[in-house]
């Protein structure tokens, strides 16, 4: 029980350094923290697969993302000053709501959960269940990743000049 | 288990909050994306505890993974249009973002 | 069989496709529309006179069709009385087709022949129909007909007023023949006239209603008073070969056979409804002839006078006597056949020196000497010259009334005869013999298109007088056997004293015009001395301005209801026009303000939103 | 998925990933290529169609006649819109190699989204959509349509949590996602509850109030022929039909009270405030996508019925809104292009210089307010008689006056832009070039004609229940 605990306050805490911090460079680095101790809560759940991708595409390619669109932007991000008094006071606005929440949200859920059921013989390898629980999904992932090579080439078009027309 | 899952939707909650605060308050339009990546965990989160609790976590490894590659290509997407508002504009304020309005 | 139902649909279905065909014609390409008009109507004259034909030796034709889905049948019979009118029809379309040729001011000529021979295709429909319902269709479609004929001739605005007062006139009276057929329909359980005329109808309740309704429909499309006053306004407005054909033709002819059909074959009349039309009859001719010979312009002077004949025919059916009835079908065909004449020969004249003004024209005798002769003859005819065709229908309604015992009516006929001689002593005088005026030289015949029609319709009133046995024998008394009258008495030449009284009418409208030439000494103000007149002077000052008509004086009823409404209206309205409006502009202005194009506050209101939806929906009790 | 119409999603697929490939120089066989792809797709979905409307004989139609019409409706406005951009865009660098490719995948994801039979499949084709929809909109490079795109993806975001939340409710009791389990378990506390989350997820991506925020700025801002795209298909298939899918699987649950209740509410609110600010707005764009917010409010008060008859009647409206929401899009693309304006209070008297457009905006404007004959109306009646069966008597009456509303903005509309007299400015403006105008004027007549042979269409889309 603990073990969660740990990983949740890890989780909950990068999440909050990455919404206050003041840089950033620093935020999009608190959010590979909050990936890894997500992927951590994906291991300790016994989702290995999960986990591996969490950390690898998450915490790995999304932050390389974030970090050079960060770089390309970074001129202004220096200039641009807003008003930091909404970030200061947001962990005491997150503690309010957190007990809010403490006596209302544990206890409607725990009510929820009476109402799940306790599937037998689900435990299949992973491979198996994606091809033949949900081979059409490999259709969907086919159109996502083509769908994303186009809009890439789409946004960063180049502008012709008048000479090229 | 009950218990383990009541706790789980506690955080979730908690971990929304803060991703949604962060995509209402914030004016650095970059922020906002750091705000929607925090809200998108929280959605993973919810969808192991519930394939946990029902003995079904290898469905819900499937989704997540199908989850992750939607939300790279989202996240690649967004900071793509970012970078286009950003040469158009020359600026990271989504509240210069105001012709479009009435 | 079948040959001969194919028969009677030619005059119909014919003229419609060739109509259409002729609107695809280029407006450019010489000739070739009349010559589609032409034909066509020439095949249906062939194909009504075979159909007449059949009728009078063998029997009645039949048609019917599913039409209207399971509502009603086009259901066609031919007896002699509709195969009589058909044959005038196909007649009258034939002549004006040929005429039109050579009118100049017809509007777009493609258009005018396309109407001309939609207007033969639904006058032979109503001639032809036997369902009620079938019949409706084509007389009020005659409506819009009429409206584009008048509206095409010129594009002035008095054109477009004359229009539109044709249309409404016709309009309004056509829903009262619609209401009048509905009735009948329910009262006798059919649609059907044959099947009506088996039993007919006694003038009692709703009957009186429909009959009176029927009325009103069949006289405003006669013409007669008080419904006649877009005639006089369409001379002015719209050209002679319309006149010719629409008012001083077509419309007698289907007017007068829908009343000779309701009067005599459908319903039973009491002796109020027959003074009412026969009143109706007498009072058309003395008020039309009054305003006739008083007027200046050559076309408007024969519309009223196509007006006043209507009223010997309507005073002949009224008769309810087989005399009468003959006498008035018979004044139908013959005032068609003389009254386009006339109008014709207008036609010509305004052709030829541009012109239908009375003061301006004279001497043309010796300048266009057939049109003149054509003129002298038909206007003998009208007048009742014997022995000229007109004569001898005039005599047949004179002895009609006068054996209904009201003398009355027959004193009103004759007076109705001594003006219209009177008046066209004075127009011939004036046109074709007085002084010409300085402005008319180089004029010369008119074309042959215009000649032979009017030669034949010459040759025609001259046939009809002397062979005055021929077309009563052939034509008329067929069409009333089947009600059981007896047709020897109708025809020879008669030696009564109905004799004398017309050759005392001749003599005193001789003497009146000579008494209005010698004081005036110019023919065209020969009617002075009557126009001039202590009271009559300020009743036609009146009668000039519009006060006696109906439709004027609707207009101006309308006018001042509607402006009253209006204002009332404007109470109600500024009160509704003003709180939903503003009430409306300013919740729409509350709600754009929160559409203020910020991205926080839209991002708040659809997460809370959400949220609070959610926390509903999750919170269902278990 | 439904395996009948799965080459209809594939093909476009396909095709699309073929241009790079084969065309990637020539401009002309790009557009010729995503052309015949689509068109060669709705000759064949029109040659069945018609085959059975004709005889008006279903007893062999075997497919699932809501798919069929979707995909026949995603086919008819996508190619209308391929062939309208064809003719279209020269003078804004479109970047053909892309552009197409994009509208045909995204022609592809929408069929997808229709036949899909799993909930957590349904969600990616939806995801897919909104990346293409997100690239799509920023076309023409300028500033308004960047913000249209990120205010897009910003405020449709939501959305995507709640559908994901609504899932993992749903594994809870649930060894798959498929549609035959959640049916068979629909009268489940736990499934209704996810349902709803799923719902509202869906509400916020279809635009209706109160999450409608995103809605005007997107079609205003959008590439001209996107914007039409939006409004007419992927909005729709991507959100309003996702919930119409969702209303047919609890349907015939004992619980569906409260989420009748909701969708209720927030259809008459986009009824009503669509119709309102669609009445003051100077932009024609921008009145369009209130309009749009008002008539998806009328589809959501049909699926709210939860009655076969309001199914049907949501899911004829949605057809019907897609092809006078396209009409009128791509003439106001064509007036903008034409007068290079789409300022209402600037536009007058178009209809002397641009009868076409004009006449066509007219038919489907009329359309869009129910004037009978015309298809519009006939949906809007059965919307109405559906809510007055079920009881929502209330809701039909404010229904009812909401569409005079819609008449009065549209005769506004009218009045501003088409008639009247021209002013000077405007005299050299000619109409668009003819194939700008062949989209705009078959599905005119598909307006006119679905509205008069309404019978017939129908009992067709009556056929299954």
């Amino acid at each position: 029980m603990s073990i969660y605990l740990l990983i949740y306050f890890l989780i909950i805490v990068s999440a909050v350094l990455s919404v206050i911090s003041k840089k950033l460079i620093n935020s999009a680095i608190m959010l590979a923290v909050l990936s890894v101790g997500v992927s951590l809560l994906f291991f300790t759940y016994e989702a290995p697969w999960a986990g591996v991708f969490e950390l690898s595409v998450c915490a790995g390619l999304i932050t390389v993302i974030f970090i050079s669109a960060v770089s390309l932007v970074k001129q202004d991000d220096e200039a641009f000053k807003e008003n930091r008094v909404k970030y200061t006071i947001f962990p005491l606005i997150l503690i309010i709501f957190a007990i809010l929440s403490s006596i209302f949200v544990p206890d409607y859920f725990s009510k929820l959960s009476n109402f799940s059921i306790y599937l037998e013989n689900q435990n299949e390898p992973v491979g198996k269940f994606i091809w033949l629980y949900r081979g059409v999904d490999i259709i969907g992932q086919l159109t996502l990743l083509s769908a994303s090579v186009f809009v890439i080439k789409h946004i960063f078009k180049k502008k012709k000049t008048a000479e090229e027309r | 288990m009950n218990t383990n899952f009541s706790v789980d939707w506690f955080f979730i909650s908690i971990l929304f909050f803060t991703g949604a605060y962060c995509m209402v308050v914030s004016r650095n339009i970059i922020r906002l994306l750091i705000g929607f990546e925090i809200i998108s965990k929280s959605a993973m989160i919810a969808i192991i505890t519930a394939g946990q609790l029902s003995n079904n976590i290898n469905l819900a490894q499937t989704l997540i993974i199908i989850m992750i590659l939607i939300e790279v290509i989202v996240v690649a997407t967004g900071l793509a249009l970012i970078v286009k508002f950003y040469n158009n504009y020359q600026t990271i304020d989504i509240r210069k973002l105001i012709n479009l309005k009435g | 069989m079948n040959e001969i139902q194919n028969l009677i649909l030619i005059p119909i279905i014919l003229p419609l496709t060739a109509g259409v065909l002729t609107l695809m014609v280029r407006e450019r390409t010489k000739y070739l529309k009349e010559f589609i008009a032409i034909s066509t109507t020439l095949v249906s004259l062939f194909s009504s006179l075979t159909a007449l034909k059949y009728v009078n030796s063998i029997g009645d034709i039949n048609y019917e069709c599913d039409w209207l889905g399971s509502f009603s049948l086009m259901q066609f019979r031919v007896d002699q009385l509709s195969a009589f009118i058909l044959l005038s029809v196909s007649l009258f379309s034939f002549l004006i087709s040929i005429y039109s040729i050579s009118v100049k001011n017809k509007g777009n000529s493609k258009i005018f022949y396309f109407l001309l021979l939609l207007t033969q295709f639904q006058a032979a429909g109503v001639a032809v129909s036997d369902n009620l319902i079938s019949m409706l269709f084509f007389w009020e479609s005659m409506v819009i007909v009429l409206y584009l004929y008048i509206y095409i001739s010129a594009s002035t605005n008095s054109t477009r007023t004359t229009a539109l007062k044709a249309f409404l006139i016709n309009g309004v009276s056509d829903l009262a023949l619609l209401i009048g057929i509905m009735i009948l329909g329910y009262i006798s359980n059919t649609f059907v006239m044959s099947e009506i005329s088996k039993s007919k109808l006694i003038v009692s309740g709703w009957a009186t209603i429909a009959y009176i309704l029927l009325l009103t429909g069949t006289l405003t499309k006669a013409g007669a008073f008080p419904f006649h006053t877009w005639i006089p306004d369409a001379a002015l407005n719209s050209n002679a070969a319309f006149m010719a054909y629409i008012p001083a033709s077509i419309d007698k002819l289907l007017g007068i056979y829908f009343l000779t059909r309701i009067t005599v074959f459908l319903y039973t009349l009491n002796h109020t409804m027959q003074l009412i039309v026969m009143g109706v009859g007498a009072i058309t001719i003395i008020v039309a002839v009054m305003m006739a010979f008083i007027q200046t312009d050559y076309k408007r002077l024969l519309s009223y006078h196509a007006i006043s004949q209507t009223g010997y025919m309507i005073l002949g059916v009224g008769t309810l006597n087989p005399i009468g009835i003959a006498g008035g079908l018979f004044h139908m065909v013959n005032n068609a056949i003389y009254k386009s004449c006339l109008f014709m020969t207008s036609g010509a004249v305004e052709r030829q020196t541009d012109t239908n003004n009375l003061e301006k024209l004279g001497g043309l005798f010796s300048k266009m000497p057939i049109t003149a002769i054509c003129f002298i003859i038909s206007a003998a005819a009208i007048s009742g010259i014997p022995p000229l065709n007109g004569f001898f229908s005039k005599e047949l309604v004179y002895k009609g009334s006068l054996l209904t015992g009201y003398t009355i009516f027959f004193i009103a006929a004759e007076i109705g005869s001594i003006f219209t001689l009177a008046s066209f002593l004075k127009l011939g005088h004036t046109v074709f013999f007085d002084k010409p005026s300085s402005s008319i030289e180089n004029v010369k015949e008119a074309p042959l298109s215009m000649l032979i029609p009017m030669i034949i319709l010459c040759i025609l009133c001259i046939i009809f007088g002397f062979g005055a046995h021929f077309p009563i024998r052939h034509f008329i008394s067929p069409s009333l056997i089947s009600l059981g009258y007896i047709s020897e008495e109708l025809s020879g030449f008669h030696t009564d004293n109905l004799f004398l009284v017309a050759l005392s009418v001749i003599l005193i409208a001789l003497t009146n015009h000579i008494f209005g030439y010698q004081r005036t000494n110019r023919a065209y103000k020969a009617s002075d001395h009557i126009h001039h007149a202590p009271i009559l002077k300020d009743i036609y000052e009146m009668a000039e301005k519009g006060y006696f008509d109906l439709y004027e004086i609707f207009k101006k009823i309308f006018r001042t209801f509607a402006n009253f409404l209006f204002k009332i209206d404007r109470v109600f309205d500024s009160i509704i026009d003003y709180i939903p409006s503003n009430s409306s502009y300013k919740i729409s202005e509350t709600f754009s303000s929160v559409h203020s194009g910020v991205y926080s506050l839209y991002m708040f209101f659809i997460f809370s939103f959400a949220i609070i939806f959610v926390i509903y929906l999750g919170g269902i009790k278990w | 998925m439904v395996v009948d119409f799965l080459s209809y999603s594939l093909i476009p697929l396909f095709s699309a990933l073929a241009i790079p490939f084969i065309a990637r120089k020539n401009k002309r066989l790009i557009e010729l290529l995503s052309n015949v792809t689509l068109l060669s797709g709705l000759l064949n979905l029109s040659y069945i169609l018609l085959s059975y409307l004709i005889k008006n004989n279903y007893e062999t139609f075997t497919m699932d006649v809501y798919s069929f019409s979707m995909i026949f409706t995603i086919y008819l406005v996508g190619l209308s819109i391929t062939f309208f951009s064809t003719h279209y865009g020269i003078e804004n660098d479109t970047n053909p190699t892309s552009y197409y490719p994009l509208i045909l995948i995204g022609v592809s994801a929408m069929s997808s989204i229709v036949i899909a039979q799993d909930i957590f499949t349904l969600y990616i084709f939806v995801e897919a959509l909104s990346v293409v929809s997100f690239a799509l909109i920023t076309s023409d490079n300028s500033h308004t349509s960047i913000e249209a795109s990120i205010k897009y993806f910003f405020l449709t975001f939501p959305a995507s949590v709640l559908i994901i939340f609504g899932i993992s409710i749903l594994l809870l009791n649930h060894p798959n996602l498929d549609f035959s389990t959640i049916k068979d378990t629909s009268s489940k506390f736990l499934t209704i509850i996810a349902l709803s989350m799923i719902t509202v997820g869906f509400l916020i991506k279809s635009g209706i109030v109160p999450f409608h925020f995103w809605t005007p700025d997107v079609y205003q801002g959008a590439y001209s022929p996107i914007s039409a795209l939006l409004a007419g298909i992927i909005t729709k298939i991507g959100g309003v039909y996702a919930i119409i899918k969702i209303g047919i699987l609890i349907s015939n649950s004992q619980l569906n009270y409260f989420i009748s209740k909701i969708l209720l509410l927030s259809g008459i609110l986009s009824v009503l405030i669509g119709a309102f600010l669609a009445m003051i707005q100077k932009d024609f764009k921008r009145m369009l996508a209130y309009s749009s917010i008002s008539q998806m409010g009328y589809i959501i008060l049909a699926v709210a019925t939860f009655t076969p008859l309001g199914i049907i009647a949501a899911v004829f409206h949605l057809i019907n809104h897609a092809t006078f929401k396209t009409v009128l899009f791509l003439n106001s693309a064509c007036v903008e292009k034409q007068t290079g304006t789409t300022n209402i209070l600037e536009l007058k008297g178009l209809e002397h210089r641009m009868p076409t457009t004009a006449w066509t905006s007219i038919i489907a404007m009329m359309a869009t307010a129910g004037i009978p004959p015309l298809s519009g109306f006939w949906s809007k009646l059965l919307i109405i008689v559906a809510l007055w069966k079920n009881g929502n008597i209330y809701y039909a009456i404010i229904a009812l006056i909401a569409s005079i509303i819609t008449l009065a903005y549209f005769m506004i509309l009218q009045k501003k832009v088409f008639f009247g007299k021209l002013p000077e400015k405007f005299d050299g403006v000619k109409e668009a070039k003819f194939q700008l105008l062949i989209p705009v004027v078959v599905i005119s007549g598909i307006i006119i004609f679905s509205g008069l042979f309404f019978d017939r269409v129908y009992s067709y889309l009556s056929r299954i229940v």
